[in-house]
């Protein structure tokens, strides 16, 4: 499976790694912050929509 | 116009900001070089050109931000900005103001400091005309980098972030005409370079630092 | 020239503080913003003196005709008060600072670092500054701020001095400054309803 | 319909919403399909030995660097002119993306480097230009994260992206003047005599699909993102007026 | 005390003068070295050891403005000067949090930069250990230097230059260790010599910037 | 424990300013200094809070029991009002910031930014601070400055407070506190000869 890299093996295994590392936390990183701001964003909808809610039923 | 200019130049003077410590600064910085790599003269008379070239870069660069945070954090700045003076202009007296009290100092120092590194003799003429020719972009570009940043709560360590990759194109042709200057060779091109950025600079950089003024101080 | 402000609302950090503010600050007329702990007068000071962009309406009239004076008065302490009073002079056009020394009692101070002044000393020289800039509209954000008695009535006649010749105050203050000539204007009542700046609302 | 409308932040976010799945899908495909072709289906070239396979992490991501700071340009100008606020957000957003392909292509570089020129690091014209177009991303970022006032934050990176990016051509030449360099010239342009052999083509090409695939994924993801946390800064400052 | 410290950590963090600028203006000192003295890889590697030391040096210096200015700007020096914490304490936690946020990430990314400027590879080590040994020193040094200058109006300048001749022993011994270690050579003595400076810089100057710092507030 | 002040003489830029001042504040009272701008009051809060030396004569009763607040408040603006305050409520060992917190009407601006406050509202942090040292002694430096009416009613309910509970307090201020229990006292009769300092003296 694995193809014979030679003496070089190192260098190329090494520049797989450290690349694919770095994209897989850029892209990790994207990703939570997305979704922990989206959360929030969520939250703040809800509640946002429920005291305009009440604001309407009390004022109505 | 020449108001500030005056003011800002005695101001220099007073607050122990002027010729002197940009100056004392340059001297230190290369002084510390021999103790950092080693003492051989063939080495250090080697690296000279561009040591000294580095020294005074990081000397203007180290005064900038007096540039325009004084002003801003005594509420000049707004007051400058109601006064009858046009933004560019402030922004050229600034710089202006820069050039003289910290960076023509530098370039008369430079020879004395050259003989402490053993910089060869072919090459003092050389390093002058590089750094009078090479420095007022310095200026005008840090005034830039402090225009950025004015308001930033000291904003000085991000304001040499942002200003010394733009320093770059300078050094590099500043420092070859030295370089080459003191290896004897020829130095038209760069030289013509480093006088074209410099131009260059000076000629449109105001505009941009006023524009980014008026955005800090809205 | 009259200074007028027209349906004039202001914002801070993005968001309006004052909304819908009218007035009209002819020649040898004062007024006197009046309002609580944040209630947007220098928001509303900083906005006709056009260090900030209004964020509805317009201001008409100010264009290179206001002097400000802040909070910060742009003091330098290594300059010495002459040297402070002469460099506005001279940035404005105008070439004397004896008459403004005199006004505030700077005289014998002449020569002393601004640095080494007292509080009240200090403002005493901001204020002076706005004399030597010979701008027919004095815009003032708490003017009298840690000045003495005495030296609020200096303040005050030299307000007078400078309607009488045709020019017009506009100033924010929390204490009484003795200026009878001056018509209050309270901007409580201008709070901007909840609204979120325009580009805020591009969000939503 | 104009292509404006797009700079309206819910057009935007119900627009790449849509598209993101679909993206993310072809990204992760391509980047897959080119680099498992490149790595584990191609021969070794007969000079680089099996180094050349490096080549799949970076060409596509020296691109990628590049283009992400053309992207912010582009966008930068955009915001100077029209004032859209996604346009900012989408400099503000690609600016890590393309810090991040950077540091891959230098990582990469370095790491080729070392069995190719015998050292990490020569301070050849390209790898230096990528060097200080690095530190333009730093002074970039730096300086949207030090400014609270969103639009002053845009206002002012987007000079600073304009200025910068003048001064990163002439650094360019300044560097080129400085030192004439052993990297390897563009030999992927396709009129050029001396080109890659194809077996290494098919899958470079899969894999910088790939990564410029990758790129608009992550930067629609991260303006998504801006353009929320925008909203509900809005949103909770209507809330405290109230 | 540990209220102070984490205090100062998040407003360094928060002002953005936390540990990502120091790290970044090492970066750039290093990387115009090349544009000044040339490309060749054998002088670069030759000077890189000293080099790295200098930049390191500078880049602590920068910061060191902020370590009490800020404070004294806002009044809050005077504030804390009359609080229930011994001078000393409060002059020990200024310099472990410039420590921490300034010096120890420039150790960290040492190696990096070594890199940069082909490092030979026995230098790595004797580099990071150096540079850990000397850092302290030249946080308790520098807060002496702030301490001095505290309520000079942008002491900035002035106060790299009080500091960076007593800076000059760290630097000498520091630098020769790395450049030792780099060529192989035996490092003992000068780390040692290090070791001993920054021992004891960090057990008496406190008391020395307290002394100043009581002088100066009064 | 009372805070006594034995002819005392104060100095500003080595030249006396204030000789032979006298007073006692016992706990419970409140001592308002008087006087026109540039008569000395800051240098003598300062001198009293034991910033700077005493020229001539002895400040007692003050060692680890005063809270200072002067023109500058110390206050951090990247830091927000809660940060802010209980930074020194744990420099100074007290825990609790909630009842400074609404002493002051700074419940509805606990996670603003200090540097987004307006004037007024920086400076009731400021005041706010005192609360939470925990300190028996207040010298305070023109603290009404930029309040509004009810701040300065707030203000005053504070020291109010704080003197029932045995705490004293030592004030400059040119304007009305509303403070009807704190005695007056003005500083001008005190004003110093024209001396040079001892140090300038030696070489006479
Ligand atoms: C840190 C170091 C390096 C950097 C920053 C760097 C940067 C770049 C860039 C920007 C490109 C894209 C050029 C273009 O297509 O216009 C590129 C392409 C390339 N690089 Fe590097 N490089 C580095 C080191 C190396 C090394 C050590 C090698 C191998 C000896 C290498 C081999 C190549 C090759 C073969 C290409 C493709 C050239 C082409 O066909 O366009 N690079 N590199
Ligand atoms: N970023 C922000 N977000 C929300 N509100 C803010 C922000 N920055 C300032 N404010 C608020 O804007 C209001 C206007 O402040 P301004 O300084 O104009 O008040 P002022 O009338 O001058 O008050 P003072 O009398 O205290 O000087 C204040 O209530 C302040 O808290
Ligand atoms: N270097 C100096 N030489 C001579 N006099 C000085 C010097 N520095 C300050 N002074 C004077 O010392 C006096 C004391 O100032 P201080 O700040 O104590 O006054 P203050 O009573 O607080 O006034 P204010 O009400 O204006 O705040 C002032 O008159 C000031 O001008
Ligand atoms: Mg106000
Ligand atoms: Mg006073």
């Amino acid at each position: 499976m694995m193809p014979d890299l030679g003496s070089y093996a190192q260098y190329v295994l090494s520049s797989y790694a450290v690349s694919l590392v770095l994209i897989v936390v850029l892209v990790a990183m994207s990703m939570h912050r997305a979704r922990k701001v989206k959360a929030e964003l969520e939250a703040i909808e809800a509640r946002v929509k429920r005291q305009s809610g009440e604001r309407a039923t009390r004022n109505g | 116009m020449i108001a500030l200019l005056t003011r800002d130049m005695r101001l220099a003077v007073r607050a122990g900001g002027g010729f002197g410590l940009g100056l004392a600064f340059f001297l230190i910085v290369v002084v510390m070089v021999p103790f950092g790599v080693g003492p051989e003269t063939a080495l250090l008379s080697r690296i000279a050109p561009g040591v000294l070239w580095i020294g005074a870069l990081l000397a203007c660069l180290l005064s900038l931000d007096r540039i325009f945070a004084l002003d801003w954090e005594d509420g000049s700045l707004d007051l400058l900005a109601t006064a009858p003076l046009p933004m560019e202009a402030i922004a050229v007296v600034k710089a202006l103001a820069h050039w003289l009290t910290s960076a023509l100092p530098l370039v008369l120092a430079a020879p004395a400091l050259g003989v402490l590194l053993n910089l060869p003799p072919a090459g003092y003429l050389w390093l002058i005309l590089s750094l009078a020719v090479g420095t007022p972009a310095l200026s005008v570009i840090g005034t830039f980098g402090a225009a950025l940043t004015v308001g930033l709560k000291r904003g000085g360590l991000l304001l040499s972030l942002l200003v010394l990759p733009l320093y770059v194109p300078t050094l590099i042709f500043g420092a070859e005409v030295a370089r080459r200057g003191a290896e004897g060779l020829a130095v038209a091109t760069p030289l013509a370079m480093l006088a074209g950025i410099s131009a260059g600079a000076v000629a449109l950089l105001p505009f941009a630092s006023a524009a980014v003024l008026r955005i800090n101080l809205r | 020239m009259d200074l007028t402000v027209r349906n004039l609302a202001v914002a801070r950090g993005g968001i309006p503080v004052l909304a819908g503010v009218q007035f009209t600050v002819s020649p040898g007329r004062a007024l006197v913003l009046r309002g609580p702990n944040g209630s947007g007068k220098t928001t509303l000071l900083r906005t006709v003196a056009g260090l900030q962009p209004p964020f509805e309406g317009s201001v008409t009239g100010a264009e290179d005709r206001i002097a400000y004076a802040a909070h910060a008065d742009g003091i330098k302490s290594m300059l010495s008060v002459t040297e402070n009073l002469s460099f506005w002079a001279r940035v404005f056009g105008t070439g004397e600072i004896a008459p403004a020394l005199a006004a505030f009692d700077l005289d014998a101070l002449r020569d002393r670092l601004a640095g080494n002044l007292s509080a009240g000393q200090k403002r005493r020289l901001g204020l002076a500054r706005l004399m030597v800039t010979g701008r027919p509209v004095w815009v003032l954000d708490e003017p009298t701020v840690s000045l003495d008695a005495a030296s609020v009535a200096l303040f005050a006649e030299a307000v007078r001095a400078h309607l009488a010749q045709g020019g017009s105050a506009l100033m924010a203050t929390h204490i009484d400054l003795g200026l009878t000539e001056a018509e209050p204007f309270d901007v409580t009542p201008f709070r901007a309803r909840p609204q979120l700046s325009h580009a805020d609302e591009a969000f939503l | 319909m104009s292509f404006w409308e797009y700079a309206n932040p819910v057009k935007f976010i119900r627009t790449t919403d849509r598209l993101l799945p679909w993206l993310s899908v072809t990204a992760v495909l391509c980047l897959a399909v080119g680099l498992i072709w490149g790595f584990f289906f191609t021969p070794d070239d007969f000079r680089q030995g099996s180094t050349v396979k490096i080549i799949y992490l970076h060409v596509p991501s020296a691109l990628m660097a590049i283009n992400a700071w053309l992207m912010m340009l582009v966008a930068s100008i955009i915001w100077i002119v029209r004032r859209h606020h996604v346009s900012a957000l989408a400099a503000r957003a690609a600016a890590p993306v393309g810090a991040m392909m950077t540091v891959i292509a230098l990582a990469t570089g370095a790491i080729w480097g070392q069995p190719m020129w015998g050292t990490w690091w020569v301070w050849d014209p390209r790898l230096t230009s990528f060097l200080i177009l690095f530190l333009f991303y730093l002074g970039y970022i730096a300086l949207w994260s030090a400014i609270e006032d969103d639009d002053t934050a845009a206002d002012l990176t987007s000079i600073l992206c304009l200025v910068g990016s003048v001064f990163a051509l002439l650094s360019r030449y300044a560097v080129l003047f400085w030192n004439q360099g052993l990297h390897q010239g563009a030999s992927l342009s396709l009129d050029k005599e001396e080109n890659v052999h194809d077996v290494f083509y098919f899958p470079l090409l899969v894999s910088i699909a790939g990564f410029v695939l990758l790129f608009i994924a992550l930067v629609f993801l991260r303006t998504q993102t801006e353009i929320r946390a925008r909203r509900a800064r809005a949103l909770q400052a209507r809330e405290r007026l109230a």
